[in-house]
């Protein structure tokens, strides 16, 4: 059930260019079902609308969940300026994520591009929880803005690229995914919507699951900002990615 | 808690407050967070002949104090709000408005005359104003002459009272709601979205994929009471306003000004109790203002 | 700072930061503050032909992300403000530009006769569009054919070119642009306030003594920015935009909207030094954005 | 010269019913020039107007100006939520005030209401320290609205009265004066403009000087929001109270 509350911020910390991680706590993390579902930040009161940011990782145990962040604009920006100690008005957990009890997998292609990376996580240690295995291949801009790749080595395999090749393998993810060809039977994704488009097209066959991203009103269905067309012959014709995603099969939503 | 009740043609209401079209989708969602009963009523998502894909996304930007949106009036059509969502909405004891929109006057008609059937709705509100599709009303809403026209044939067509939902984009407000009012118009809502633009300075380009989007939230409260303030004084049919609330002294504003009722839309975004939290906290403020009744705020600002 | 140059008719600017009518009364206050010789414009309050007084107070109420003022256009007169006002601006190396007001037309052809005779005067806004006074010239700003009068007859007499000052309180905003073009006005500027209103829920009452007020501030931005970008694909001459203005990034905003000079209103009552801070910070910021000239950002949102 | 900085709060304390005081430290005070005078404050810098408060009392040597405020909106209220160790962005000092270098009284008369209360404090020290003597008459709404008694008390004879009499003299200031006639040559008063109003009819005769209070906008003199009308032949025909004011000579304009 999607709860409102006022969490508690417990830790916060730069761990990349423009990039955060922050971990939260409260009730909230123990309604979160699947990983890749998100929750809705207030950042201020006066704002008119919540940030949605993925669940990255959460411990139920601890009452915490912790979310990696970039800033990109005014609401990201005033979130990286919160302190330990302070309170978020957070409303989530929000949409459906990754169907984490029905994949039945052996191994597993994780595919994350900037700030796409963090639903990943928590998916990854959900999936080798599983007995899963774990291959990930993460795609940043440059050697500054590269994050958790020490977190996902825990879990399995590693590639990271960058687009300008200052760390790691020059390039787009894309272009690894050749060499990984046989090495896993569904993928899963997250990241801008070109880099999704073209890794289900690179992809094509195997069975895979993208997180999807759009501005949100409500975040909570009601309002249809967040629309995403379905393939002709679909009877209702769209997904609300806050809503029925942000998580879909391959093929359900047009990219 | 009798202090809230207050008649309007077609809706008898436990309290002033309910959720705004567009903002509050069918209710369903909105169940998962309190109980719709509460509501003094609701106002459903603008319904139109056919199925509507409605705009490309984005759709929504943040703004001052305010949101912009440019849905396009997505909505399965009447045919299917009827069957698919109508029935879970009769389950809650709260009066339902239907919004209804069209690009023709027949449209309008149609769509009039098929949800005022159904014995889930109570009332008609009449969307001459959405300033997102360029076929969808905006012109009724801005030319006296369409929005009597338009007013006259649905009244005829429906089976229950009808809202006119004037837009706030014209030089004339009360010049629009007279010209409803004597077309037939049972009452009045106001103020729907001012039209609004933001540019992403990255892309230079409209962050809105339709360019331009409906201008809602508190930065358009000041021009939402000017205008129930003035149109209070030349009309005779109850309003209902919105435009920007978000607290319940934004509620008594409404009602001085001259509302009867108020609708609640961008203020569920933020925070999806905003209309029970409302509730609540209604009675406690009317004592601080010296209010009884809500009916006794109803125009108070004119005496 | 080449960087910043542009010209408009009648005004050499040495940056496109300008201070509103009304929001920077003559000058003289903000000469505390900063050497005026660094704006790139200066424009005046309102002038009459007689002396005003204006509006009884409360003039001004804050609304969430804007203010309401009322000030009913008070202002020394013409003469006076030649003989006691325009001396001391032109001890600085700033173009001025005269905001004209009367309640007919004989007024504003009066006014504008006399003011652009002063050396110190390089333009004339005409102001068309305050929505604070009955007899405000409010009239001219809604209605295009009166509009069109207007601005061709102080065209006649002027010796200076005229922009004229648009009300967005409008169905029409395009419209009302278009004729005053055609009239012969050598450029716009928009938008002026929009007309709104706020309760005092104790009182029962207005808060602004004259009732309504004019909203002006962050507010009304996303409506500012809408009717440039559509005004600017319509006509031919410049417009200096305004409303809402606060950052850097605002203004570049409303230069790829349409603008080619902005004005800044409100936000000098939040911080005095607004004007300068902003002038020093927009090289900076249009290389961030990856702007060379100013002039490379007016209308870039239609390219 | 008014200047704009951002202030630290140095102390800040509930006094009575819904009045607090609070002590900011910066540059500031060694601008001032005269009890009277105020500073512009910006409670938040969302606001989109400042609120103007007046000086209460002010050590140059410190770098400390003293506020006394009463909570009466949304701007009070923020403020009253500030803390020691936050800044608060300030303009000033503001206008014109008392023009206590050329007061030649032997006897001075403070009439004070409300919140109105507190620009009387710094000047009746100043007067005090011109070996003026010092008479105030202090009006409140009920006892626990009463401030500052004590403080004044240091600095002459003080006469208190509430409206419902909880406290002091039952009534209004109006009804001490009369008692007071010949005790004093000039007079000073600051309240709500009905007090301010019946003060001056009571007192018809004697050199005095008001504070007035009205809405301001820029609060430096520049949008004619606060403008007062001024007698029947007055050449200008009105005066700013950001910037004439916010203290006029009796007669200068009408109330
Ligand atoms: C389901 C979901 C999960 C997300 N998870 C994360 C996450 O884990 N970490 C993270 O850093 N970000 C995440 N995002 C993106 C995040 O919501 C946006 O970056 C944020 O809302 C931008 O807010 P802002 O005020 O800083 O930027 P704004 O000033 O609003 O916009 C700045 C720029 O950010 C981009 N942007 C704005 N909104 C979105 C959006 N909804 N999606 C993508 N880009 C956007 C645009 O390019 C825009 O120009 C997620 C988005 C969605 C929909
Ligand atoms: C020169 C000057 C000096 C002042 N000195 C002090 C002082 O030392 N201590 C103090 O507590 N207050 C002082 N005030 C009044 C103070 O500025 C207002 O109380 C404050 O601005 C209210 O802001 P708000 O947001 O809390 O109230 P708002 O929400 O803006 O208004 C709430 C109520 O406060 C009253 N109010 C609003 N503005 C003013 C105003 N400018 N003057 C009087 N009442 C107003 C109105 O009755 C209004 O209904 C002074 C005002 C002026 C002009
Ligand atoms: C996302 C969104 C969708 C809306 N959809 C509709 C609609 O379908 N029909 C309608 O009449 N008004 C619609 N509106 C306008 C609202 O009902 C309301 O008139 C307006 O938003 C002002 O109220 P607010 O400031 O409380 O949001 C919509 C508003 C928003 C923000
Ligand atoms: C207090 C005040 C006084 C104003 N006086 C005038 C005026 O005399 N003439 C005029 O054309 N506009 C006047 N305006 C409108 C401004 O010039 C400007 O168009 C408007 O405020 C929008 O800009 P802003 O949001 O930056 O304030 C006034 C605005 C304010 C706030
Ligand atoms: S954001 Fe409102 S429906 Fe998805
Ligand atoms: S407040 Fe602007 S002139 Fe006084």
């Amino acid at each position: 059930m999607m709860i409102r509350e006022e969490m508690e911020i417990i830790f916060h910390e730069r761990i990349a260019e423009d990039t955060y991680r922050m971990t939260l706590q409260g009730d909230l993390p123990a309604e979160i079902r699947q990983p890749g579902q998100f929750v809705h930040i207030l950042i201020d009161q006066s704002d008119s609308l919540r940030r949605p940011i993925s669940i990255a990782d959460a411990d139920t145990a601890k009452q915490t969940l912790t979310i990696l962040y970039k800033i990109l604009g005014r609401g990201t920006a005033a979130l990286s300026k919160k302190q330990s100690g302070d309170h978020l008005d957070v409303l989530g957990p929000g949409g459906n994520g990754f169907p984490i009890d029905s994949i039945t997998a052996e191994r597993a292609l994780l595919v994350g591009g900037g700030i796409g990376v963090p639903p990943l996580y928590y998916l990854a240690k959900q999936l080798k929880e599983k007995g899963i295995e774990v291959t990930t291949v993460l795609g940043f801009q440059h050697e500054a803005s590269v994050f958790f790749e020490e977190e996902f080595r825990e879990l399995g395999e590693v590639f990271v690229t960058t687009n300008d090749g200052s760390y790691g393998n020059k390039g787009f993810v894309t272009e690894i995914l050749p060499a990984l060809e046989g090495r896993f039977d569904t993928y899963f994704s997250c990241g801008p919507a070109v880099m999704l488009k073209a890794v289900s097209e690179k992809l094509d066959g195997y069975e895979g699951y993208l997180s999807i991203e759009e501005r949100l009103g409500c975040g909570v269905g009601a309002c249809f900002a967040c629309v995403v067309q379905a393939p002709e012959g679909d009877s209702k014709g769209y997904r609300k990615i806050c809503h029925d995603g942000p998580v879909f099969r391959t093929g359900e939503v047009i990219l | 808690m009798t202090r809230l009740r207050l008649s309007m043609p077609g809706l008898d209401l436990k309290n002033p407050i309910m959720p705004a079209s567009g903002c509050f989708g069918f209710g369903k969602e909105f169940s998962e967070f309190y109980d719709l009963s509460e509501l003094g009523a609701v106002i459903i998502k603008a319904a139109t002949g056919e199925t509507r894909y409605g705009n490309p996304t984005p759709r929504v930007a943040e703004t001052s104090a305010g949101m912009l949106n440019a849905i396009g009036l997505q909505n399965p059509g009447v045919d299917r709000i009827i069957s698919e969502e109508l029935p879970y909405l009769s389950e809650y004891n709260a009066p339902v408005i239907a919004n209804v929109a069209g690009s023709t006057v027949e449209e309008y008609v149609e769509v009039a005359e098929k949800i005022s059937r159904d014995h889930t709705i109570n009332a008609l509100e009449l969307n001459i104003s959405c300033p997102n599709v360029k076929e969808g009303g905006v012109q009724f809403g801005t030319d006296a002459a369409l929005a009597a026209e338009v007013t006259r044939q649905v009244k005829q067509a429906s089976e229950v009272p009808v809202y006119v939902k004037l837009s706030p984009n014209v030089t004339d407000i009360v010049g629009m709601a007279k010209a409803v009012e004597k077309a037939g118009a049972d009452g009045l809502s106001m103020i729907n979205t001012l039209a609004g633009m933001r540019l992403d300075l990255h892309r230079r380009k409209p962050i809105i994929a339709n360019q331009t989007g409906g201008l809602s939230g508190p930065a358009i409260k000041p021009i939402a009471i000017r205008m129930i303030y003035q149109v209070y004084q030349e009309v005779d049919i109850p309003i209902i306003g919105m435009g920007g609330i978000e607290t319940v002294e934004d509620i008594i504003e409404f009602l001085l000004a001259g509302a009867s009722a108020v609708a609640v839309g961008s203020a569920n975004f933020k925070n999806p109790f905003i209309c029970k939290e409302l509730i609540d906290q209604l009675p406690e403020a009317m004592e601080r203002y010296g209010f009884d009744q809500v009916e006794e705020m109803i125009g108070g600002a004119h005496r």
